[in-house]
């Protein structure tokens, strides 16, 4: 073992992958489209959001070509805001809310708690298909001529004053919503009922802590976006007016309603994704997370006030200003956990043991974007400065650290780390520490500015802007093609590693958790026959007695 | 294995019958009263009246009653964050009357 | 909600064939799918929720149109359906009852009538919506101020409440009310449709006696489901019917 | 430089003369703003400088090769504490800061001299009181406190000055306002910030700044001949208003003179005080607006009336403080014997007008 590194590999020359896994049990195209195994249909999801995902990568670049200019040269108007609307969409209801839900979370979370299966595995079967039939739909949307709401759908706008194909995009989300929904019921139940015996919740990894409270979320708001969408459907089809103000409703009321979720959204966003951290900092600096139950608790305490901030999207639309006071401090409050829990990760490192491997560089990453993206939010969150920022490329690029330098970060840091535990292969080390490092410059390069252009003023969702304004725009979409480059690269050596990537064995990475106890990858039924939780969560001490045995029973 | 032991309980048809009389009496209640002036009260008692009956239903005929303290916890975070999305939409539209707003 | 057909190649022969492998104990499967059932019915709370929102607001806001509007309502069908239901809810609880006694003749006879009942409600329903429709007052697709404008227009109603006759802007507003009715009214209708219609199936599987072997997962779960739809309705009646009869 | 490529060389030259970090500070509030502004600032640099650093150091001192063997550490409810409290702190200030600059923005002086905006796709008609009309620009003076008065025709719209830290939605069916006072002289940029539709980013403009002196030069300069008073003076005699909102012992609808800012009675049994957003709900929406003892007779102006009619309307009340005028109106009124018959298209006259005439 290099002093540089926990990975330890079996003999390459004699290592084999196991014959009998989840990949291999059966074959043909049927045993995986009728599958129930949560593992299975991890990797569905991850095909499928992998191509989504490049579908709104590719529409973010045509953002930022057209945005090289000051003028609307590349695109007209009209097809920008398709283009922005259909980059929103696609990258929040198709690849950010089910991004490590759906995949990593379905692939880890029966294996975290010790079952078998997730609890209704046809229920997590339909909640894929649901996934495809809207994805269908979103394109059909697009190849239909597309949608030019914004993905926010503001009334009266979207019903009354563009002819696009508002329709099939609100019902693509509705059903996309549903998927959702189920995921996250899914994984509630399975974490209360499935749990291994001795698995108490306080002995839980904090990635399950975090998906329980991103699934609360998404049981709780999600609903609430579906209804909304119908009425958005049906004041479009039979003009009913709830919210169009020309007879008597409220578009206000569509602001509220589509907030209670789509604030929440942002919390299903990120919480998954400090799980995947929780667990990269923790397995490579070989300690417990610093203050366990701080971290575990502050993932429901984001899901409990995630509820009820709502309105701080609206505080320049005309809510009252009484209303307006609440929902800030309510997000002044909800601040605090993040805060808690970077730095807990920050003291996890304290007296660590630490490697630098991919995983642990697009941890790095997370922290150090993540912090920036939450300070800004509270720029945001204070009625104050509000007035002056949001609507801009301020709020642009803040939800941009949150999203992609938080969540995208997560999720290529979880990719990663799991990869071998999914593949039973390794990634090629050298190049994909170049693709974090370049995601990270990429990164900030293409949203930094964003900061700067926005507190100048410069509104979202413009196509043509002032000519001052250029400069920085230029930085951006020049930051936009490297961060192009350190996407493509996983995709390319992450597919070459699944044939040429060395053999990971059970452990690579020397970690804790239950999933890292079997095969990998692992049998269709998980377990070889229930494991029994005898010690806490990132019990680094329990697993070298637990080497130590089996080194001693083979000796 | 014999009987599923999640069902702990067998509720009796007893118990059925006295609950589906009581909130057919409670419906009889609720219209009669709509048809005394009561001003705002009106809505207040049938309001309440519907809130015992969908309780009733709930304990007894949805077994809340004889559940699991997690059944109960999850029937109450839902209560409450409907109740949440209701009054603070509410606190919203009551309050802008208040400035000159 | 869980289908209880066991699957063909369970390996664990000790287990009751409508064990799933994937469970250790069928009591761990019932709870399991039973939580389930719960957190789907949150959801539905908050699906409902979005409407209840919606109607409190407007209601609010639109008071004397919500009030005309809802003089509309034939208080002796709303209490008729409601009493219905409430019957439906309890022919399924003694239905949940005989599987949990496994009695199939009796379980049978309590889906039957939840299934007539349920019909029965629908049936209602429906004369209600074609009254709406022969007076104009489907919102979007039919609809006529004329009855709040004019309320002589409408003598049966008007000899009950002698409404005021509305100005024409307030009067507009009663279409807001009728949408909201057909929104929740037709929503709640739609969970009832599915119900019978899983009813059905469930008759067809209780007679071959799938509910009555001690497994009464289904049954109970899908009891849930009903009386959860019941519950709405037992909202829905005074929200629509009755708190403006008086003004 | 010749082998610089001319597009590299452009870019660099405007680089250098075009560049700009922070947007001009050109009004009252806007230092204010920007204190609050550098101070978040501020913290966040502490606050992430701290992330780094901890980082940093704790991946240099503990590393494998450094640390080989990892010390377990449960936590420590102190540190935690810490991190927990000190930012609790620090976003507390912020929001009672930010809140008091929010109702400063929003909270317009008495002496603030009113200009209406109406928004519709794409474009900002701006309404002087002097009945000045202009179309995508502003004009006010500087050093002197202006609410705006906004309503959106359509959808919602966003009228923001960043050069003035100002920013409010413009939404259909409801006035808002926003007030600023403008310190420095010059020309700023006008946006609409929320998506709009198709043509969203051409909805811009320019704020013009002026000396008083300028400014009153501007004013005569642009004056279409009447006041906005005087066209809604107009508008509320072909609309025959004064028919039931006269002075008269018998009027069947109450008297309006010196009703800004008065308190009303309606027979909902609320109190209100007749202010702009009053005054454009009873015109539009008369049912639920009528005094007490008055009989639900107006009929309803939604859609007769233009928004810019409505704005000459409310500012038309706003002066009418005797009934001298009104009476005039009426002995107008009464020599033009088919004004009933001009009612309805009276309004899309006036919007005509509403045109911008410079």
């Amino acid at each position: 073992m290099s002093a540089t590194t926990i990975v330890s590999l079996p003999d390459q020359s004699t290592a084999r992958i196991p014959k009998v896994n989840f990949l291999t049990k059966e074959n043909g195209l049927l045993s995986w489209l009728l599958t129930g195994d949560h593992k299975r249909i991890a990797t569905l999801y991850l095909i499928s959001i992998t191509f989504f995902f490049f579908i709104g990568g590719a529409l973010a670049g045509l953002i930022r070509l057209e945005l090289l200019t000051p003028q609307s040269d590349l695109m007209a108007a009209d097809t920008y805001n398709k283009v922005f609307t259909m980059h929103g969409v696609i990258m929040v209801f198709f690849f950010l809310v089910p991004s490590v839900p759906a995949t990593i979370g379905n692939f880890l979370i029966p294996l975290m708690v010790g079952a078998k299966d997730l609890a209704l595995p046809k229920i997590n079967l339909l909640s894929w298909y649901l996934y495809v039939i809207a994805g269908i739909m979103a394109i059909y949307t697009m190849v239909a001529g597309g949608v030019d709401t914004g993905w926010t759908f503001t009334t009266p706008l979207s019903t009354h004053y563009l002819n696009t194909n508002v329709v099939s995009t609100g019902l693509a989300i509705f059903v996309a919503g549903f998927s959702s929904i189920f995921t996250g019921l899914n994984f509630i139940v399975t974490i209360h009922k499935m749990r291994c015996p001795g698995m108490t919740w306080f002995r839980l990894p904090l990635f399950v802590w975090s998906n329980y409270a991103a699934s609360i979320l998404m049981v709780l708001g999600t609903p609430v976006l579906a209804i909304t969408l119908v009425l958005v459907v049906l004041e479009r089809t039979v003009h009913i007016g709830v919210f169009d103000p020309a007879l008597g409703g409220d578009p206000l009321l569509f602001q509220h309603l589509f907030w209670f979720y789509s604030h929440p959204a942002v919390y299903i966003m990120i919480l998954p994704g400090m799980g995947v951290i929780s667990e990269v900092v923790s397995t490579f600096s070989r300690k417990r997370v610093f203050g366990y139950t701080a971290v575990a608790f502050s993932s429901v305490a984001i899901a409990v006030f995630g509820f009820f901030v709502w309105a701080h999207h609206m505080f320049i639309m005309g809510i009252s200003n009484y209303a307006a006071l609440v929902f800030s401090l309510l997000t002044m409050l909800v601040a605090v956990p993040s805060a808690i829990k970077i730095f807990n990760w920050a003291f996890t490192l304290y007296k660590g043991s630490i490697t630098f491997e991919t995983p642990m560089l697009y941890a790095f990453g997370f922290m150090g974007l993540f912090t920036i993206g939450g300070m800004t939010g509270v720029f945001l969150g204070a009625t104050g400065t509000d007035i002056h920022l949001t609507e801009t490329y301020f709020i642009v690029a803040h939800f941009h650290f949150v999203m992609v330098g938080g969540m995208l970060m997560a999720f290529l840091s979880g990719i990663h780390f799991w990869w071998p535990k999914w593949t039973g292969r390794m990634y090629p080390e050298k190049i994909s520490q170049l693709a974090a490092v370049v995601t990270f410059i990429g990164f900030n390069l293409t949203f930094f500015p964003q900061f700067i252009l926005g507190t100048l003023g410069m509104p979202r969702r413009y196509a043509a802007y002032p000519p001052e304004f250029q400069v920085l725009n230029v930085f951006s979409s020049a930051g936009a093609s490297v961060l192009g480059v350190g996407y493509l690269l996983p995709i390319l050596y992450l597919t070459w590693s699944l044939k040429y990537g060395a053999i990971a064995g059970d452990n690579p990475w020397q970690a804790t958790g239950l999933e890292w106890q079997i095969q990998s990858p692992p049998l269709t039924e998980n377990f070889p026959e229930i494991p029994i939780m005898d010690h806490e969560a990132y019990d680094y001490e329990w697993l070298e007695r637990q080497q130590q045995k089996e080194v001693a029973s083979v000796g | 294995m014999s009987e599923p032991t999640g069902q702990d309980h067998i509720v009796s048809p007893k118990t059925y019958a006295i609950v589906a009389v009581a909130l057919l009496v409670l419906t009889a209640t609720t219209a009669g009263v709509s048809y005394i002036e009561l001003g705002v009260f009106n809505a207040v008692v049938a309001l309440a009246i519907a809130v015992i009956k969908a309780m009733i239903v709930v304990l007894f005929f949805m077994h809340l009653k004889y559940s699991s303290k997690l059944t109960k916890l999850t029937a109450i975070s839902g209560i409450f964050i409907f109740l949440g999305l209701i009054s603070m939409t509410m606190a919203d539209y009551i309050s802008r009357a208040w400035g000159r707003w | 909600m869980s289908d209880s057909t066991a699957i063909a190649h369970d390996a664990h022969h000790e287990h009751p064939p409508y064990q799933r492998h994937h469970f250790e104990t069928v009591s761990q499967q019932f709870d399991a799918t039973n939580f389930a059932m719960w957190l789907f019915l949150l959801t539905e709370v908050m699906f409902f929720g979005g409407l209840f929102t919606a109607y409190l607001i407007l209601r609010n806001w639109y008071y004397p149109a919500f009030v005309v509007g809802s003089h509309q309502l034939s208080i002796y069908w709303g209490t008729a359906n409601t009493a219905v239901l409430i019957t439906s809810s309890f022919t399924l609880a003694m239905g949940v009852w005989c599987a949990e006694t496994k009695r199939k003749s009796g379980l049978v006879l309590c889906l039957w009538l939840t299934f007539i009942l349920g019909l029965a409600f629908l049936g209602i329903k429906s004369i209600e919506y074609h009254e709406k429709w022969v007076k104009h007052h489907v919102p979007g697709i039919r609809f006529s101020v004329e009855n709040f404008t004019h309320p002589q227009t409408d003598p049966e109603v008007y000899n009950e409440y002698h409404d005021k006759p509305l100005s024409p802007d307030m009067a507009s507003k009663t279409e807001l009310y009728f949408f909201l009715y057909f929104a929740m009214t037709g929503m709640h209708a739609l969970h009832m449709i599915i119900g019978i219609a899983i009813l059905g199936y469930m008759i067809i599987r209780a007679k071959q006696g799938a509910y009555t072997t001690g497994h009464v997962t289904f049954v109970e779960n899908f009891g849930l489901y009903w009386h959860f739809v019941d519950i709405i309705w037992i909202f829905l009646y005074p929200l629509l019917y009755l708190i403006s009869r008086h003004t | 430089m010749s082998h610089i490529s001319p597009v590299l060389w452009q870019f660099l030259v405007k680089w250098l003369t075009n560049f700009q970090l922070f947007p001009p500070e050109a009004s009252k509030i806007a230092p204010q703003m920007d204190a609050l502004y550098f101070f978040m600032v501020l913290v966040s640099l502490v606050g992430l400088t701290l992330v780094i650093l901890l980082v940093l150091s704790f991946s240099l001192l503990y590393s494998k090769k450094r640390h080989p063997v990892a010390t377990q550490i449960e936590g420590s409810t102190l540190l935690e504490a810490t991190w927990t409290i000190i930012p609790l702190g620090l976003f507390l200030v912020m929001f009672v800061w930010g809140a008091l600059i929010y109702f400063r923005v929003y909270t317009p002086p008495a002496n603030a001299m009113n200009i209406y905006v109406v928004g519709k796709q794409w474009m900002w008609k701006v309404e002087h009181p002097g009945g000045q009309h202009e179309i995508n620009s502003l004009h006010v003076p500087v050093n002197q406190p202006v609410q705006l008065t906004l309503i959106s025709q359509d959808v919602f719209h966003s009228f923001s000055i960043p050069a003035f830290r100002v920013k409010r939605e413009a939404i259909p069916g409801r006035y808002t306002s926003v007030w600023f006072e403008a310190t420095e002289t010059g020309t700023y940029h006008l946006f609409c910030t929320q998506y709009c539709g198709t043509n969203h980013s051409q909805m811009i403009g320019e704020v013009v700044v002026m000396t008083p002196d300028d400014y009153r030069k501007w004013l005569a300069g642009s004056t279409s001949g009447n006041s906005l008073a005087q066209d809604g003076e107009r508008l509320f005699a072909s609309l025959s208003c004064n028919a039931c909102h006269n002075t008269r012992p018998d009027a069947r609808g109450p008297n309006l003179v010196g009703v800004y800012g008065s308190k009303l009675t309606l027979t909902s049994g609320q109190t209100v005080t007749v202010d702009d957003a009053y005054l454009r709900q009873a015109i539009l929406d008369p049912a639920q607006n009528i005094t007490q003892g008055y009989t639900p007779i107006m009929p309803t102006y939604q859609g007769q009336i233009s928004e810019e009619g409505v704005f000459a309307l409310v500012e038309y009340l706003k002066n009418l403080h005797s009934d001298y005028r009104l009476q005039q109106t009426l002995n107008t009124t009464e020599l033009l014997p088919e004004a009933e018959g001009k009612a309805a298209p009276a309004g899309k006259t006036n919007a005509a007008q509403g045109e911008v005439k410079q």
